[in-house]
């Protein structure tokens, strides 16, 4: 008999009923690791708050550098959230239930780590207030940030029942009730969230989009929105599942235990690969469109953004041919026959696509030049950027093995011990 | 953002945009609030239990919500969607309206794992059986596989004689040390007497008037049952990393409990008794 | 707040300041850079500051013809803000209004004290003339006794810009009022870099105002505008004799790639 | 059960919420009060003048000064505020007058040369520009508009600055309701936006902000 479990510390009794968890000195000594990042980060956050953002490697050029583009790309990864709760609620495919606690929990990680870089981004973060107080509403950056910050405010109160669904605290009356109440109003939420976040996911894309005096990014519009604007709508909802996918995997692996059975992933694989197959598609046509109208309207040759080493015209067939096509069609069709592990790897790569996508977005987008006596830039991080994202990911682990530990994120997990 | 905040402007744009945003603003905070209220109206007692038992039914694994009518065979597979109170179940009031056509291993007073079930006795999935006397009283106690869990040495929280006593509501309470495990009520009524450890824990009840046991298992459905809850509690046995395990046919042993070392004791007990 | 037509300008009639830059007569002497940074309490930066990280809200690029030597022949131009006049790509960006134009100068002001730092205007000017405070503001001993009052100091973390130094229309506006008049009279006003341009490359004036030098300038055969393409208008020309300076503004940048130019 | 223990008891219970209802109003009560009229009472330290002056006397019949006798411009139409000391020794060479304050400002100044730190009502921010020439030359509107009833003070009220932003109460308002509590207050950014809206004069925020 495993003694650790009863003999072990009191924390036990926290656990949900029915599962098991490894012994808490196992788990605490798998979160050093983690713990000593999230210090780590929180000395280089602390160093870019007291010292200013010269602790960076951002300059006059790069003005947005590698926080803003992993902000946009862990958002477009939590993008799950939104979208699971969309099919549960409003859609209602109910066997996605099984994974909408762990999608609720990476949507708030996601969005709370972005805000929170956002945060250290920014010059003046005691600022930002002002956005709110005095809006323009003609800036992308203004919806976004009215829309994330509401949307946090949404997986917060989602993220709440789960909490207080612990064994321990739903004991206490207050806690249950309002789990039990909060549940009642999910679906509302869920409609709020789903329309916040398509806003805001599309505005991200907008931001870019609207760029005018970068011929790069500028895409012509559809309604008041430049065409970036649905394609990251877009492109966010079909990386969402596949990013559920992996977690859940990855946890499935680490805690060596069978959380979902194989049609869930076989449906987050499905679902994700139909909505990749419609985003290759129309992200090629976008792509031809400015390369055949849009850029040389402005008097460029397209093919000119993709002399300048390293970013040659590799960066546009891998995003489109290698991370979206073909991880696509094996989503698609091999949702039924392929085993997990191929979904799982078509599912990495569906990431890889859209943090490449979010890159060329952001990174690239600065490093062209755009006057012709300007040059073409390249920029290294600081370890203090790099340090302020782990943070964030490392933020990310413990909030998830925490929440996995002590809160039921897989209610299909007692059943699979059955089969 | 406001309109007294110096550089507002009535422009269509700056309408459209803040009205959704004040639209969502009070969508979000108008349920949230809503929520508040309600779980705040729901603090007391009768609707705190309706509460706890719909969440602990929720949490259920599907295989422990097989109907009751799956036993017997009269559906092939079913779960129950109704929180196990077949009185307001309308698959339950049409399968019972037609002649039986049993596929049941087991016959009436046929003894699987050892666990004697009484003839005369009607089953709840909380682990209590319900005795109606020829008074019209009902008695209530704990089944074999139940009694066999509970701890040596643990206290009982009976309900004082004039408490009113809900179908899945609390029963009674089990509690040793910082641990407790609930026992759900299977009936409705009246709490008119009590009975201790000494008893084997039972308590009398009277239901009054229109006292519906309809939705309590009997006759052919119980030892299924029965042998699919053995089955339930050798995999919690199995989660909480248990060496023993019950070989089929094997007997279970009168105080399980006492075979175990306590920690996970509470969960496993509370598992069976259907808490979540 | 930006509507042309509720406009009446404190001091009477309309503006629209623009600056013609004679890139024959620059010599790329960077006077008009240091010229401005003192008008505008432009701190020194600190050691570890580049020249990707210092501001210079006037810089001098040099270009060249991209021919061998002898036939090598360059130029320089001086880069602001270029004031742009439609849809100024940084205005529309700023999330919570801090720029915005000047309907009655044309001038696109950026408020530092309303900047919250998101360097999204930056990411958004095609001429890359807006620049961040990546450090505080600090002088040398005793330097800070040097400061212009009628400049005020930007705090770390706020981005800023040219603005063709408003405080001196400002100046200007305010000796015509105490002179009783309604309106200043050309010459009184022109920014700094314009004052200390050693070949007076720079004339700086009132692009409405047809008998003015600079709207001769602007309308003359050898004036072009850089990115005219992009549309956003902007009201800084410059101008030379010379064709292959003029195609420069609107050449291609992968162009220069192909001529084999650095890529650093 | 008892019944009449059910009774007391249901009674007690009434008078335990009355009290709480009671107890909860009044906490809010205080609250308010301490948030609204306590804190912004003790944010704002009294700074007195260093010298009492009397606008309603230099102003008045007697002697019938006018403001721009004394608060005049440069010849680029700066504001110069309010004069030296050497101008006031115009007629105070020595005391003139009865007042203590006189006297201790002919002693302290006048004869000894020195120029008084005045302690400014409404410095505005370092980022804020405002001409008088503009609005009084160009702008035609008198002293009182914005100084109102300042001619007819007989005493230099101590001014009063945050404690937290060091700004002055005259700058940064004192009430949460958009009221004036003192004639010569409104001079925040709501108060110069105000006026501007109502004479129809449209303007971009480097009109006022450098």
């Amino acid at each position: 008999m495993d003694r650790n479990r009863n003999n072990g510390t009191k924390d036990i009794r926290l656990v949900a009923r029915g599962v098991n968890r490894m012994p808490f000195g196992k788990f605490l000594y798998l979160l050093v690791p983690w713990l000593i990042i999230l210090a780590i980060g929180m000395y280089a956050i602390f160093l870019c708050l007291a010292k200013g953002l010269n602790q960076t490697n951002m300059d006059n050029r790069f003005a947005f550098g590698v926080w803003i583009f992993l902000d946009l790309s862990i958002i477009a990864l939590g993008a799950g959230a939104f979208f699971t709760g969309f099919l549960v609620y409003i859609l209602k495919r109910e066997e996605l239930r099984a994974v909408l606690n762990s999608a609720v929990v990476i949507g708030f990680i996601c969005y709370s780590g972005a805000i929170l870089v956002l945060m250290v981004d920014v010059g003046q973060p005691l600022r930002a207030w002002f956005t709110f107080w005095h809006p323009n509403i003609h800036s992308m950056l203004t919806e976004v940030t009215f829309c994330i910050t509401c949307y946090l405010v949404v997986l917060s109160v989602e993220y709440a029942p789960i909490v207080l669904r612990n064994k321990k605290l739903k004991e206490v009356p207050a806690f249950l009730a309002m789990q039990y109440e909060l549940h009642r109003i999910m679906p509302v939420l869920a409609g709020v969230g789903t329309f916040l976040s398509f806003f805001h996911q599309g505005s991200l894309g907008g931001l870019f989009g609207v760029l005018q005096g970068h011929p790069f990014a500028f895409r012509e519009g559809l309604a008041i929105w430049p065409t970036t604007f649905f394609l990251f709508i877009i492109s966010a909802a079909a990386a969402g599942p596949s990013f559920i996918l992996l977690t859940t995997w990855i946890a499935s692996r680490v805690s060596r235990k069978r959380l979902v059975s194989d049609n869930v992933f076989a449906l987050l694989a499905r679902i994700s690969g139909s909505l990749l197959v419609v985003y290759v598609m129309l992200k090629s046509i976008d792509t031809l469109t400015w390369l055949n109208r849009t850029v040389p309207s402005l008097g460029l040759s397209g093919i000119g953004f993709f002399l300048w080493a390293p970013f040659n015209i590799w960066i546009l067939f891998a995003e489109i041919i290698v991370f979206g096509l073909v991880p696509s069609l094996f989503l698609l069709f091999g949702s039924g026959r392929l085993r997990t592990g191929w979904l799982v790897a078509s599912s990495v790569m569906v990431c890889c696509g859209i943090v490449l996508n979010r890159f060329v977005m952001t990174i690239q987008t600065l490093s062209l030049p755009t006057m012709s006596f300007d040059r073409f830039m390249i920029y290294t991080p600081s370890w203090q950027e790099i340090a302020a994202f782990l943070f964030v990911v490392a933020y990310g682990v413990i909030i998830y093995s925490l929440s996995f530990r002590y809160l039921r994120l897989f209610p299909q997990e007692i059943e699979m011990k059955v089969n | 953002m406001l309109p007294w905040v110096y550089g507002f402007t009535w422009q269509t744009g700056n309408i459209i945009f803040l009205s959704i945003f004040y639209s969502v603003v009070a969508v979000i905070l108008g349920s949230f609030s809503i929520a508040a209220i309600r779980a705040f109206r729901d603090l007391k007692p009768d609707r705190l239990d309706e509460i706890r038992w719909h969440f602990d039914f929720e949490s259920l694994p599907e295989f422990a919500k097989v109907c009751r009518h799956a036993f017997t065979g009269e559906v092939n597979q079913r779960v129950c969607r109704n929180g196990f109170d077949c009185r307001t179940c309308k698959v339950h009031s049409k399968i019972t309206g037609v002649p039986r056509i049993t596929k049941s291993v087991y016959s009436e007073g046929e003894i699987p794992f050892g666990l004697k079930i009484s003839a005369n006795c009607l089953y709840h999935r909380g682990h209590t059986w319900v005795r109606v006397e020829s008074d019209g009283t009902l008695t209530l106690g704990l089944d074999k596989l139940a009694e066999g869990l509970v701890w040596s040495q643990c206290e009982a929280d009976l309900p004082a004689v004039g408490t009113r006593l809900h179908v899945n509501g609390t029963g009674w309470y089990f509690r040793k040390e910082a641990s407790r495990a609930r026992v759900l009520s299977p009936v409705d009524g009246e709490v008119i007497a009590v009975g201790g450890r000494k008893e084997g824990f039972y308590l009398k009840v009277n239901p009054g008037n229109d006292s519906d046991l309809r939705h309590l298992l009997k006759g052919l459905e119980v030892g299924p049952w029965m042998t699919s809850e053995v089955e339930r509690l050798e995999m919690a046995l199995g989660a909480s990393d248990g060496a023993v395990s019950l070989a089929d046919g094997g007997v279970l042993l009168d105080n399980i409990a006492a075979n175990y070392p306590e920690q996970g004791w509470e969960d496993i007990l509370a598992l069976m008794l259907l808490e979540s | 707040m930006t509507n042309g037509n509720q406009v009446k300008s404190l001091t009477g009639k309309k503006h629209n300041f623009g600056m013609v830059i004679d890139v024959d007569r620059c010599t790329g002497c960077g006077a008009c850079m240091i010229a401005c940074a003192v008008e505008n309490n432009v701190p020194p930066g600190p050691v570890d500051a580049t020249d990707r990280t210092g501001i210079t809200l006037m810089r001098v690029y040099k270009a060249d013809n991209g021919m061998d030597f002898p036939d090598n022949e360059s130029v320089f131009f001086p880069v602001s803000c270029q004031q742009c006049e439609h849809h100024p790509p940084c205005v529309s960006v700023c999330p919570q209004n801090a720029v915005e134009v000047d309907p009655a100068t044309g001038i696109v002001g950026q408020i530092p004290v309303r900047c919250l730092g998101c360097r999204y205007c930056m990411a958004a000017c095609p001429y890359h003339a807006r620049y961040f405070n990546w450090w505080d503001p600090v002088w040398p001993e005793g330097m800070e006794r040097s400061l212009n009052p009628d400049v005020s100091l930007r705090m770390r973390g706020v981005v800023e810009k040219c603005n063709f130094c408003f405080h001196r229309l400002q100046a200007a506006r305010e000796k015509a009022a105490a002179e009783g008049r309604d309106e200043i009279k050309e010459g009184e006003y022109i920014p700094a870099c314009v004052e200390s341009c050693p070949t007076s490359a720079m004339t700086f004036g009132d692009l409405l105002d047809e008998g003015s030098e600079v709207y001769r300038l602007a309308q003359s055969n050898g004036s072009f505008r850089i990115l005219e393409r992009l549309g956003t208008g902007p009201k800084i020309y410059y101008f030379s004799e010379r064709e292959w300076v003029r195609n420069i503004a609107e050449k291609d940048p992968a162009s220069a790639l192909k001529r084999g130019a650095t890529t650093d | 059960m008892n019944t009449t223990d059910a009774i007391n008891r249901n009674a007690s219970k009434g008078t335990d919420d009355v009290r709480g209802k009671t107890i909860f109003f009044f906490g809010i009560v205080g609250m308010l009060f301490l948030g609204w009229i306590i804190f912004p009472f003790f944010i704002y330290a009294p700074v007195a003048q260093p010298v009492q002056f009397s606008h309603s006397t230099h102003a008045g019949d007697n002697v019938g000064l006018k403001c721009v006798d004394c608060h005049s411009y440069d010849k680029d139409g700066r504001f110069l505020g309010i004069p030296g000391t050497s101008k006031c020794a115009g007629c105070h060479s020595h005391t003139i007058g009865v007042s203590d304050e006189e006297k201790k400002f002919v002693d302290e100044y006048i004869l000894r040369h020195k120029e008084i730190r005045w302690v400014v009502y409404s410095s505005q921010p370092e980022n804020v520009y405002f001409s008088h020439a503009t609005h009084v030359k160009v702008g035609k509107l008198d002293c009182e508009t914005c100084h109102f009833g300042h001619e007819f003070t007989d005493k230099l009220r101590p001014a009063r600055f945050s404690r937290i932003s060091g700004y002055s109460i005259d700058v940064s308002g004192s009430t949460l309701l958009d009221i004036p509590s003192t004639p010569s207050t409104g001079m925040r950014m709501d108060d110069c936006a105000g006026c501007h809206n109502k004479r129809g004069h449209k303007e971009s925020c480097i009109d006022c902000h450098k």
